[in-house]
């Protein structure tokens, strides 16, 4: 018997919302979106983020995260930078390539989930990779109360992988907190069918050439027009978060 | 220390099987224990019985631990190999990531006759829980 | 003994050239610059196009190939469009999400290796999957003297996932025709990287606004500013298959 | 028809075997055919021999097949189930997508209990070569 999965729900306890910040499509948006958020809600917030994308874990270069580690406490803790406790696969591979089959990708996450302490959290924030693989099944069956925040870009290909996503979470009735369009163009081609899913268009994110400077400085990315556009749309994610508990 | 938290992990899946057969007292788990994640045997059971003293059905609890022999697998070449292969090529810090996150394993080696990073873990790698006996 | 990789090289032995396009990170544009290659090359060359991305398979939508099947013969024949064998996940999904673990993804690549008759081929290009998983490690393994575009965007956070890509490319001598930097900004913040690595520069390609009303009609996607710069680039792919063969 | 494709398969591997194993004529090839790819044997049969005519170590050679039943396993309650339940929710297209890829079944099958689609195909999926005899 795998004992891992059984720890789960304790390691979660005291997370009060988890959003896996999701896509089906890559290149969207998604880690720079849960990093951003990451650090927003760290500014009133208990808060940790978890990078999921073992091929190509980003958060640590939006964050500059370069020589943290966790430490040792009857498991591991996530270091903090910029007030965010962050876990990532980089803390064991080093930055190299990491060739992984689905079974060992499965295996490498069970394993984080198992042993990393979060303890007390307002917000887990899931950074995931694309597709609707081994991760992003995992997430949905390990991961307690997860629920999704799901990016897209305006355009038709992303959309097509994005629409698959949505249609397994919502077959599968999770929670998903809404719909949030980065590098949006006017008018919105994808609002319609938003609104048809009976999902919640959160709202859009600028294209901000501002952004690939700021990489690697928390500080600077919560000031571009990215980040600021993001905060503004902190509201709308919270009311989601009030109302699920309300209806509990 | 993180042998801890694996340690919470065994407990956590015994109650589970206990719960399931209708099991008050734990008389003796068997853990295996997978020669790639190197655990302390010593640590883990310092952690098991420090976590069964608080826990009724388990303050009587006796665990076995057995070791289970590493290999691996080249999905390229078939050629398989042990940790005993493995560990010439670890320095100190892939090791301790390897013995937190086995599949670490999978950024460090390479198969020892093909050089391909293509390989399985196929038997070793991490802690089970075998046997849960109890009455 | 599973019999499907016994048969692959003779269902490759009458391709001259197999191209994938990868990239290790999403969203860079490799759906794209693999169908509009294709597309190009097909102007006079026998051109095949293959879609691995099993979750997002994108190059349909590209090409506007809605209604397409292929038809057997001995094995499955892939449709023609644009003058483009194609074969794509989508003919066995009809669009519906492939919630595929890591094994699954290999057995369904497999499959289509073992099944697919491409025939006589100049060219068979592969649009790639995100990622070092399943994908890329089978075909490294099962497909024949495949060859490699890598394609990045100039943002740090492309270049950290299409390092580990290129390391694991170069480590296992794999032939490597060179890097297509898409979204180009000026100067290229890549370019010495490239060159580190004896790696070739094979240029860039324009941030193209015109190019989502293209999207599904093959003929404007070529008139493009995005299809002319590609095919400008065409020559400097060209030239490195004649330098292969010439070295054999 | 796509048997022949498959039918190209099981020679290239009896062949790979046959000189391995340093054998000059083949006496019987046994295969396993997975219940869920829906091979139709007739075709199959035709087609192997048609194609170990033309080859000298083959014309003698029989065809055994086996039918492996099928299982789906599904991961999230471990419920298990088969083709004969997962037949009444396919249709004619997505049973023929199924027969060219196994893998499409998940993109068309829940677990019949849980309704998850995180289900492993655990027996009869597709075609094996199981032995080869011969001199
Ligand atoms: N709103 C934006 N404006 C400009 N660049 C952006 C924006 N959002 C993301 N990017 C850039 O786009 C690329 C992809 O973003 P990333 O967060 O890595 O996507 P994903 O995690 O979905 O693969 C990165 O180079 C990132 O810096
Ligand atoms: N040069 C470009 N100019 C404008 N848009 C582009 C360009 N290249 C790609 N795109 C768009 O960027 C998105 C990602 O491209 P895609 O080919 O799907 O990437 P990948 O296959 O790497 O995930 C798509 O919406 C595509 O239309
Ligand atoms: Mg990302
Ligand atoms: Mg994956
Ligand atoms: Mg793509
Ligand atoms: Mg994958
Ligand atoms: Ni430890
Ligand atoms: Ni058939
Ligand atoms: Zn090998
Ligand atoms: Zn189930």
């Amino acid at each position: 018997m795998d004992p891992r999965p059984s720890i789960i729900a304790t390691r979660f306890a005291r997370i009060k919302t988890v959003i896996a910040v999701a896509s089906g499509k890559g290149g969207v948006g998604k880690s720079m979106i849960a990093a951003t958020l990451a650090l927003s809600l760290a500014k009133n917030h208990r808060v940790g983020l978890f990078d999921l994308d073992v091929y190509g874990p980003s958060a640590h270069l939006i964050l500059g995260a370069s020589d943290l580690q966790p430490t040792e406490d009857k498991g591991l803790v996530p270091p903090r930078i910029s007030n965010v406790s962050f876990m990532s696969p980089v803390f064991f591979t080093q930055g190299r390539a990491s060739p992984l089959r689905g079974s060992d990708v499965t295996n490498m996450i069970l394993e984080l989930l198992a042993i990393t302490q979060w303890r007390k959290l307002d917000y887990l924030i899931l950074d995931m990779p694309p597709g609707i693989g081994d991760e992003t099944l995992d997430v949905i069956r390990f991961v307690p109360n997860c629920t999704f925040l799901v990016v897209t870009t305006p355009s038709k290909v992303a959309m097509g992988a994005v629409d698959k996503l949505l249609d397994i979470l919502q077959e599968l009735h999770r929670p998903i907190i809404g719909i949030l369009e980065n590098m949006a163009t006017e008018p919105s081609p994808i609002k319609d069918d938003i609104t048809k899913r009976s999902l919640r268009y959160l709202g859009s994110l600028p294209y901000d050439p501002s952004l690939e400077a700021a990489l690697g400085h928390p500080e600077k990315i919560l000031t571009t027009p990215f980040g600021q556009s993001l905060r503004r749309l902190l509201p709308a994610i919270e009311r989601y978060e009030t109302a699920a508990s309300s209806n509990k | 220390m993180h042998e801890w938290a694996l340690a919470e992990s065994i407990l956590a899946a015994a109650e589970k099987t206990a719960t399931q057969e209708h099991l008050k007292t734990i008389k003796e788990l068997t853990i295996n224990l997978g020669e790639l994640q190197q655990i302390d045997r010593g640590i883990l059971r310092f952690a098991l019985k420090a976590l069964a003293d608080e826990h009724p059905s388990f303050t009587k609890a006796k665990f076995v631990f057995k070791t289970e022999k590493s290999q691996f697998t080249c999905n390229v070449c078939a050629h398989t190999w042990d940790y005993k292969d493995l560990k010439k090529t670890l320095g100190a810090t892939e090791a301790e990531a390897v013995h937190f996150i086995p599949e670490a394993a999978l950024a460090y080696v390479r198969c020892v006759r093909c050089g391909s990073p293509d390989f399985q873990i196929t038997k070793g790698r991490g802690v089970t829980l075998a046997t849960v006996k109890g009455t």
